[in-house]
């Protein structure tokens, strides 16, 4: 793609130390750092259909490097990552230029987030496409007992390999509540139903940003995706708040709020 | 001051009401040993029978007990109940109280409320914490929530004490607490002041005989209501009618009975009737939403801070009713019992209405022993006289008085006027401070860190409480098999005097490293084991309580079994817990002695001043050239007292004072640090800056006035604010004389959509002025036009002077306006009165003086966020408690005084600086401040800065460390509520003695106790 | 050990209850003061404020095979550290929703507000909770058999 | 701008698990001169972006303390650090023994999935051709 490799060219030459994006390497696509306009990789960017956390990768890289600006590709999903890592305090967006890319139609109906595009777009086209509820919709016409049974089977499959919460953007703490043995009794595969799904869409709740890396990472194709979804969608239906979307409004569940909240709340 | 060489370093407080409980904790905190005296037989007052306080609806039991709980365990202070003060002799530092001490007829050593004497005692009284409404017998806890919270025999009724016979109690005590070989006793002793907090005197509605109340059975008084309304009253907060316990449907507040009243000899407002009933009746609809209730009164009197939103929001949003009219008499019906209001309305046409309730709005009167016991001059109405400008200072040095004994007030009034009197009395003696505290010394700590746990475990009979509802020696069979658990064993009393030896003993011969006791709530009885376990040199952080009996055998009366089973896992969650605590450190920072205070104004000057006469340096910051503030706009009061003179006085005081350092013209630019060691940027007009650093701050910001854009202000010399119209009158300006007519305008800028509030003083300043101007030119006709006049407590007596004085009192309802306009060179008022139907009334004057209200400092915006306090909606700061810290923040070290709060007169700003004052002495006076072992801590390694627990502490207490890029939480601010702890998903911050493994294991024992 | 509190009959519901210190312990200890009456199904912890209770403690409990689980503090506005009830408030509807979705009933998990002074009230909501949890029956989450899982 | 860039390094290196037989594709993150974690490789035929425990954690044994970077050999009850020749030289000593002792089937050989396919090969081969037993295998045998 000739015009993402001018677009890092420009943003090398405009001040920013590093360009972090995707390249083709021999047919393996994956995540590539850019730090010099003459680099060989340049010649092997390009926009990728594969996803990685960069976000996640960018925590590290702005620890790593405190004195660097980074550019970076970011579809809508990365940005809304970012955005919400920086209120978080984990990324700094002071340091960094973020490079637009929309999703194409395919992409964005496969995906099925609410805003498979950034809020500028220096790369694609931008669409729209319909929100993937199938499974919430499928779960939620079910009884209670129906519900759980449905769960309790897909959970069964899990191998506990931590794979949701590793390649999570959003998932930074040094210590997880998945490996508190109080929580979720080590050795035990699966592990018990549903404290390690439940605890983990909990921690998600205002958080996750509907990348789906989680559902991508699953070797056993657990719905984790529709879990965290439905958690937003509670999240905006009690405390009107959806990640990623704002860069100055922050999760109601990390401020103490006033009574006004509380009493709409108990309506 | 003589008195000052060697004071004595205690205090006398009268009265055990939420004034008294308050003066007695400040005073036991500024370092004096307390003798607090009550003549009931428990502690807690009127406030601890009330269901709801205004205008927050709080639970009162709520914020009162756990003041009652610190009370008891404070062993500086000693409660002495059932006592009254017969003498007062000696001069301030050095007095003597006589007391008469009646006999309880229960040893309150020994008696472990139980309540075992109660049910066997044969003898029904009318239970005087209902208010009557119930009956309870002769030997009982006086309520619940008591401190003491010992049984107490009426004398009057005992059939033992009548009669020799019975005596069911005494055999029925396994503690053998009862008594009756006690005897009257009187006692004396010696304090260096005296604080007089004995309340008042509920008005005897019987008095006004056209209410009928004690005929009508739906007659009650605003004190029953309260209990039929109280959750823990005698109906459970059912709203029932005593006649026939049917829910109500239609309730009628009567208010003013006994206030405002010159043929009962009150002519004074009681200050407090026209919020509670308004409060009362917000309550009755939330717990029975269909019923419809009314209010008849002369003048809503919603004076105080966010007083008229809760009236509004209850007027417009909640359907109370209110009506403008006083009862002239009440009929009863003879079947339903229903009753018959009648009323003139706003028309001055008869009414008739009729309902199911009527509640008594009664009126306060003065308490008794003012004169008698304590030797004050009182006024007509038998309230203490006070000084006109810090009322808490009664006629007699050494005495000081607070709360309604010297004017009818509510408790926030209260509480301010208790904190100032402990000050003012710390100013006194504080050459004593200190010198009669008892301090309890304790062995060394035994370092158990490494230490396998060893738990001791404690199982309380409780006399048959506990043992007579569940088999205590299965519950110590099964403790013995716990893990960790080293010693089990039951005993009688755990909380009796040689328990407390036997259990030091017991934890010393077996090494134990932790210990649990399984008896009542940890709510009154954790502090006294704490303090055993420490005696035998085991941190008291190693403890903890099972509640067998409140949470068990008093609610499983019928099932022991269960209850037993209940009370094993109880134990076992308890042991568990034990098994995980470790040892924490009480933390300690240092305090620099030295004060700041914000702002020269009146109320500033006395925080200044007050603070110095307790013997700590002090800054007074001001922004202005002068000191003074609004009050050089006053000239006197509405008592005829000078305060123009007042203010010279203060002001050279202050600069007489060496303690005071005044920095006018200076600027506060930053603060930082926290309490005990603040760091204040100051600057001054040339940009030069100083650093102070101090222990605490007194915010005296000050507040605005009004400035009016209405009534032809401004357009026309002829229209004055009132403030004008004083100086004229205090320069006897000879042309006032030749005024035809003046018409004075009410709330100018105050209790409008804009400023929501009432200015509070306006009303009394309009009638002060009135009456002055009568006196210049008797000739003169005077209007004023009001939607309410709101002359509360004593101010009511000058209305009615101004009344008598030929004064035209013209009332305008609150939707119209009053209309000021230039009509061929005379200025006319037009404005519909509301007692003529809203016809227009057209009053040709030659003055307008508008009565403008008080309006917040625009400064205080840039103050809050320097010292991390909150403002209202209307820019006044807001405190930390409405009720009971009416000077402090929820940010530690940092207290607010004057209108900076809320608009009050001067004498009320007064009252509160010496209030802030002493809440700042409090800090200073300490070497180092101590915090509490339960506090949230961060561990750095594995924080990763997410900064959530920085924005979810209310406290202040957590901040974000730039550096090391992790929360850091500030020990000496924290409360320890772990609110921040919840939310961190690492796990990195956790509640010392509350941490997640320990409740974690206490949830696998509760479950346990269903696997087992 | 066959002692079980539900008596011996070993389905009875079991309840365990999150009290603040401040208002809602308070508020159990005046039920017993004045003596009224409730099941036995529930074991309470108390903790500062409610505040404190991490959404892990509700799900701890659960997965011990609680049937229902009680959070109980100050009501709004009476907090004893001013707004620690508003994350209650807050936290707890997120939860609630959350678990139904996983197919747990509603009425396993409540939320009230009980103060000091409202002793029959925390009775009466121990019985209706019992009452309530009991209708749903058993929780689906209890372990069939502990031991089993262990080994 | 480029210069100072390029003090830094960021790269991730494809390659395969190597924990078991299924050959997972993961990319291994290089941070300055420091392996720093480990990512599925989307894009990989066999493992199509998914990874378990042992894969995630694949990069954490190379900076492990645990880690045996030198041979050992056991006297009494310590283990001693050695040159390779004397630990070969244990090793062939305690085998040849064992087999003259009990027989070729009182030995086996047991291979690591961290040896290539040709190391595999060569350990098979010892074991069949030189000490004589069938008593081979490997622990990613699925």
């Amino acid at each position: 793609m000739s015009d993402l490799k001018s677009i890092v060219r420009e943003k090398l030459r405009d001040g920013a130390d590093a360009f972090l994006c995707l390249k083709n390497e021999e047919g393996t696509v994956l995540p590539a750092l850019i730090t010099d306009a003459d680099s060989p990789d340049l010649e092997l960017v390009e926009v990728g259909d594969s996803r990685y956390p960069l976000g996640k990768i960018l925590i590290d890289l702005l620890r790593e490097y405190p004195d660097k600006r980074f550019a970076v590709l970011v579809r809508g999903c990365d940005e809304r990552a970012l955005v919400e890592l920086s209120k978080l305090e984990q990324v700094d967006l002071e340091r960094l230029v973020l490079v637009g890319v929309a999703c194409s139609a395919e992409e964005a109906a496969a995906c099925g987030c609410l805003r498979p595009y950034p809020s500028d777009i220096a790369l694609g086209e931008k669409v729209e496409a319909a929100p993937g509820r199938e499974v919430i919709d499928e779960v939620e016409s079910l009884s209670d007992a129906e519900r759980m049974a449905w769960w309790r089977e897909q959970f069964s499959r899990c191998i506990k390999c931590y794979g949701c919460r590793n390649i999570c953007p959003m998932c930074f703490c040094k210590d997880c509540a998945l490996e508190e043995p109080h929580l979720v009794e080590p050795g035990v595969i699966p592990p018990d139903f549903p404290s390690f799904h439940i605890i983990r869409a909990l921690d998600m709740t205002g958080r996750c940003i509907d990348c789906g890396l989680c559902e991508e990472a699953c070797p056993a194709g657990i719905p984790l995706r529709s879990l965290y979804r439905k958690m937003q969608d509670i999240m905006e239906d009690k405390l009107e708040y959806r990640a990623g979307e704002s860069a100055e409004e922050r999760s109601p569940l990390s401020f103490l709020g006033s009574e006004q909240d509380i009493e709409k709340l108990e309506e | 001051m003589a008195e000052k060489m060697n004071p004595v370093g205690a205090v006398m407080v009268m009265g055990g009401g939420v004034g008294g409980i308050q003066a007695s904790l400040e005073l036991a905190n500024l370092g004096y040993k307390v003798y607090l005296i009550d003549s009931s037989p428990s502690v807690g007052g009127v406030m601890g029978m009330l269901d709801k306080t205004f205008p927050t609806n709080e639970c009162s039991m709520c914020i009162l007990s756990p003041k009652m709980v610190e009370v008891a365990s404070n062993i500086n202070i000693e409660v002495i109940t059932l006592a009254d003060v017969l003498s007062v002799e000696g001069e301030p530092g050095d007095m003597r109280v006589r007391l008469r001490i009646r006999p309880r007829y229960v040893d309150v050593d020994k008696c472990t409320g139980c309540g075992d004497c109660t049910a066997k005692c044969p003898v029904k009284i009318p239970d005087p914490y209902n208010a009557g409404l119930s009956t309870t017998r002769c030997i009982r806890v006086p309520f619940p929530q008591a401190v003491p919270g010992a049984a107490v025999i009426d004398p009057e009724v005992c059939r033992w004490l009548t009669r020799e016979k019975c005596g069911n109690c005494v055999k029925v005590c396994q503690a053998g607490a009862v008594d009756f070989e006690q005897k009257e006793r009187e006692e004396t002793i010696s304090v260096g002041m005296v604080i007089a907090a004995p309340g008042y005197k509920p008005f005897d509605a019987a008095r006004k005989t056209e209410y009928g109340y004690g005929v009508h059975a739906n007659v009650v008084t605003s004190l029953e209501f309260e209990r039929i309304l109280g959750a823990n009253g005698p109906t459970q907060g059912h709203v029932v009618r005593p006649s026939d316990g049917e829910e109500v449907r239609k309730l009628a507040f009567v208010q003013c009975v006994g206030s405002r009243d010159t043929t009962v000899g009150n002519g004074y407002c009681s200050s407090v009737c026209c919020m509670y009933a308004t409060k009362q009746a917000l309550i009755a609809k939330e717990h029975l939403p269909g019923i419809e209730p009314t209010i008849f009164f002369i003048d809503m009197r919603a004076y105080g801070k966010d007083f008229e939103k809760y009236y509004t929001a209850a007027e417009s949003r909640h359907g109370v009713r209110y009506v403008r009219g006083l009862i002239s008499g009440i009929r009863e019906k003879q079947r339903t019992k229903n009753l018959l209001l009648r009323y003139a309305d706003e028309q001055g046409c008869t009414q008739e209405e009729e309902f199911d309730l009527v509640v008594l709005s009664i009126g306060l009167e003065a308490p008794c022993g003012l004169a008698e016991g304590l030797g004050l001059a009182v006024n007509g109405y038998g309230f203490a006289q006070a000084d006109p400008f810090l009322p808490v200072l009664s006629s007699r040095p050494g005495v000081l008085v607070c709360g309604a004994a010297q004017e009818p007030k509510d408790i926030p009034d209260t509480v301010v006027q208790a904190t100032a009197a402990a000050g003012i009395a710390s100013q006194a003696l504080h050459g004593a401070r200190d010198t009669l505290l008892t301090r309890r010394e304790h062995p060394p700590q035994k370092d158990v860190s490494g230490e396998e746990p060893r738990v001791g475990a404690i199982i309380c009979r409780c006399g048959s409480n506990i043992g007579g509802f569940l088999d205590v020696p299965a519950v110590v069979e099964y403790a013995k098999e716990l893990p960790g658990v080293v010693f089990a064993e039951e005993r009688l009393y755990a909380c009796s005097q040689d328990a407390q030896d036997w259990i030091r003993q017991v934890v010393e011969e077996n090494g134990l490293n932790r210990l649990v006791v399984a008896s009542c709530t940890p709510r009154t009885h954790q502090p006294l084991f704490r303090e055993t376990l420490q005696s035998a040199g085991v941190n008291k952080y190693l403890f903890e309580m099972a509640n067998i009996r409140e949470h068990c055998s008093w609610v499983h009366m019928q099932e022991p079994e269960k209850a037993t089973r209940k009370a094993q896992y109880l134990v076992k969650m308890a042991v568990e817990k034990a098994r995980r605590l470790e040892p924490l450190a009480e933390g300690e920072s240092d305090v620099i002695p030295r004060g700041l205070v914000i702002g020269g104004g009146v109320a500033g000057m006395n925080a200044a001043l007050g603070l110095a006469r307790a013997g700590f340096p002090v800054w007074l910051v001001e922004k202005e050239g002068e000191l003074g503030g609004l009050a050089r706009n006053i000239h006197f009061d509405y008592k005829g007292g000078d305060v123009r003179a007042y203010l010279e006085g203060l002001v050279a005081e202050v600069e007489r004072e060496e303690l005071v350092t005044v920095l006018t013209g200076h600027e506060v630019v930053d603060v930082g640090g926290f309490v005990g060691q603040f760091k204040t940027l100051v600057r001054d007009g040339e940009g030069r800056e100083a650093l102070l650093e101090h222990g605490a701050v007194i915010l005296a910001s000050g507040g605005g006035q009004y400035q009016p854009v209405e009534y032809m202000y401004g357009e026309d010399a002829r229209v004055l604010t009132q403030w004008e119209l004083e100086r004229r009158i205090a320069e006897r300006d000879p042309s006032l004389a030749d005024l035809e007519r003046v018409v004075m305008i009410q709330c100018v800028g105050s209790r409008e959509e804009a400023r929501p509030y009432c200015s509070k003083v306006c009303c009394t300043e309009a009638v002060k002025n009135a009456l002055a101007l009568k006196e210049l030119s008797p000739r003169t006709e005077v209007f004023v036009l009001y939607r309410d006049i709101r002359t509360y407590g004593f101010r009511e007596d000058v209305y009615r002077e101004a009344r008598e004085a030929g004064v035209t009192f013209l009332r305008f309802d609150d939707d119209v306006r009053p209309d000021v306009r230039e009509v061929a060179g005379t200025l006319q008022v037009r404005v519909p009165d509301a007692n003529l139907g809203g016809e227009t009334v057209v009053l040709g004057t030659d003055l307008v003086a508008l009565s403008v209200g008080v309006t917040a400092n625009p400064d205080n915006a840039a103050l809050a966020p320097m010292l991390k306090v909150p403002r209202n909606a209307e820019g006044f700061f807001l405190e930390a408690h409405m009720k009971l810290r009416p000077v402090d923040f929820a940010t530690d070290g940092v207290f607010v005084c004057g209108l900076a709060h809320a608009p009050k007169s001067i004498e009320e700003s007064v009252a509160q600086a010496a209030a802030a004052a002493a809440r700042a002495e409090s800090v200073l006076c300490k070497d180092k401040i101590v915090t509490e072992g339960v506090v949230a801590v961060v561990d750095a390694e594995k924080c990763s800065g997410c900064g959530i627990c920085v924005q979810l502490c209310p406290f202040e207490a957590v901040t974000f460390d730039e550096e090391r890029k992790v929360a850091v939480v500030n020990t000496s601010l924290c409360k320890g509520c772990g609110t921040c702890t919840a939310a961190c998903t690492a796990g990195a911050s956790r509640l010392q003695g509350f941490r997640s493994d320990q409740i974690f294991e206490q949830i696998e024992a509760a479950a346990s106790a269903w696997h087992d | 050990m066959a002692e079980n509190i539900g008596g011996d009959n070993g389905d009875e519901v079991r309840i365990l209850a999150f009290l603040c210190n401040w208002c809602s312990y308070a508020g159990a200890d005046l039920a017993g003061v004045s003596r009224f009456q409730y099941p036995t199904n529930v074991l309470d912890v108390r903790v500062m404020c409610t505040g404190t209770i991490s959404p892990y403690f509700v799900i701890k409990a659960f997965q011990e095979g609680m049937d229902g689980v009680l959070i109980a503090g100050c009501h709004i506005g009476d907090c004893h550290y001013l707004k620690g009830n508003y994350m209650t408030a807050k936290r707890f509807g997120v939860l609630r929703e959350a678990l139904k979705f996983l197919g747990l009933e509603e009425g396993r998990l409540r939320l009230e507000w009980v103060s000091a002074a409202e002793g029959e009230k925390y009775a009466e909501v121990i019985r209706s909770f019992t009452e309530e949890v009991k209708a749903l029956g058993p929780s689906p989450l209890r372990k069939r058999a502990k031991a089993g899982v262990e080994a | 701008m480029a210069e100072n860039g390029s003090e830094m390094n960021y790269r991730l290196v494809p390659s395969t698990c190597v924990y078991c037989g299924t050959g997972c594709g993961v990319l291994l993150e290089v941070t300055g001169d420091r392996l720093s974690g480990t990512l599925p490789q989307k894009d990989h035929p066999v493992s199509k972006g998914a990874l378990c425990i042992k894969g995630w954690s694949v990069h954490e044994f190379v900076y492990s303390e645990r880690r045996l970077t030198k041979p050992m050999v056991r006297s009494g009850e310590v283990l001693v650090e050695t040159d390779w020749e004397a630990a070969l030289a244990a090793v062939a000593d305690g085998l040849s023994a064992a087999r003259d002792k009990h027989g070729p089937d009182s030995v086996g050989f047991f291979a690591s999935a961290r040896c290539t396919n040709e190391e595999n090969y060569l350990l098979q081969k010892l074991a069949r051709a030189v000490v004589g037993t069938n008593n081979v295998d490997h622990c990613a045998r699925l």
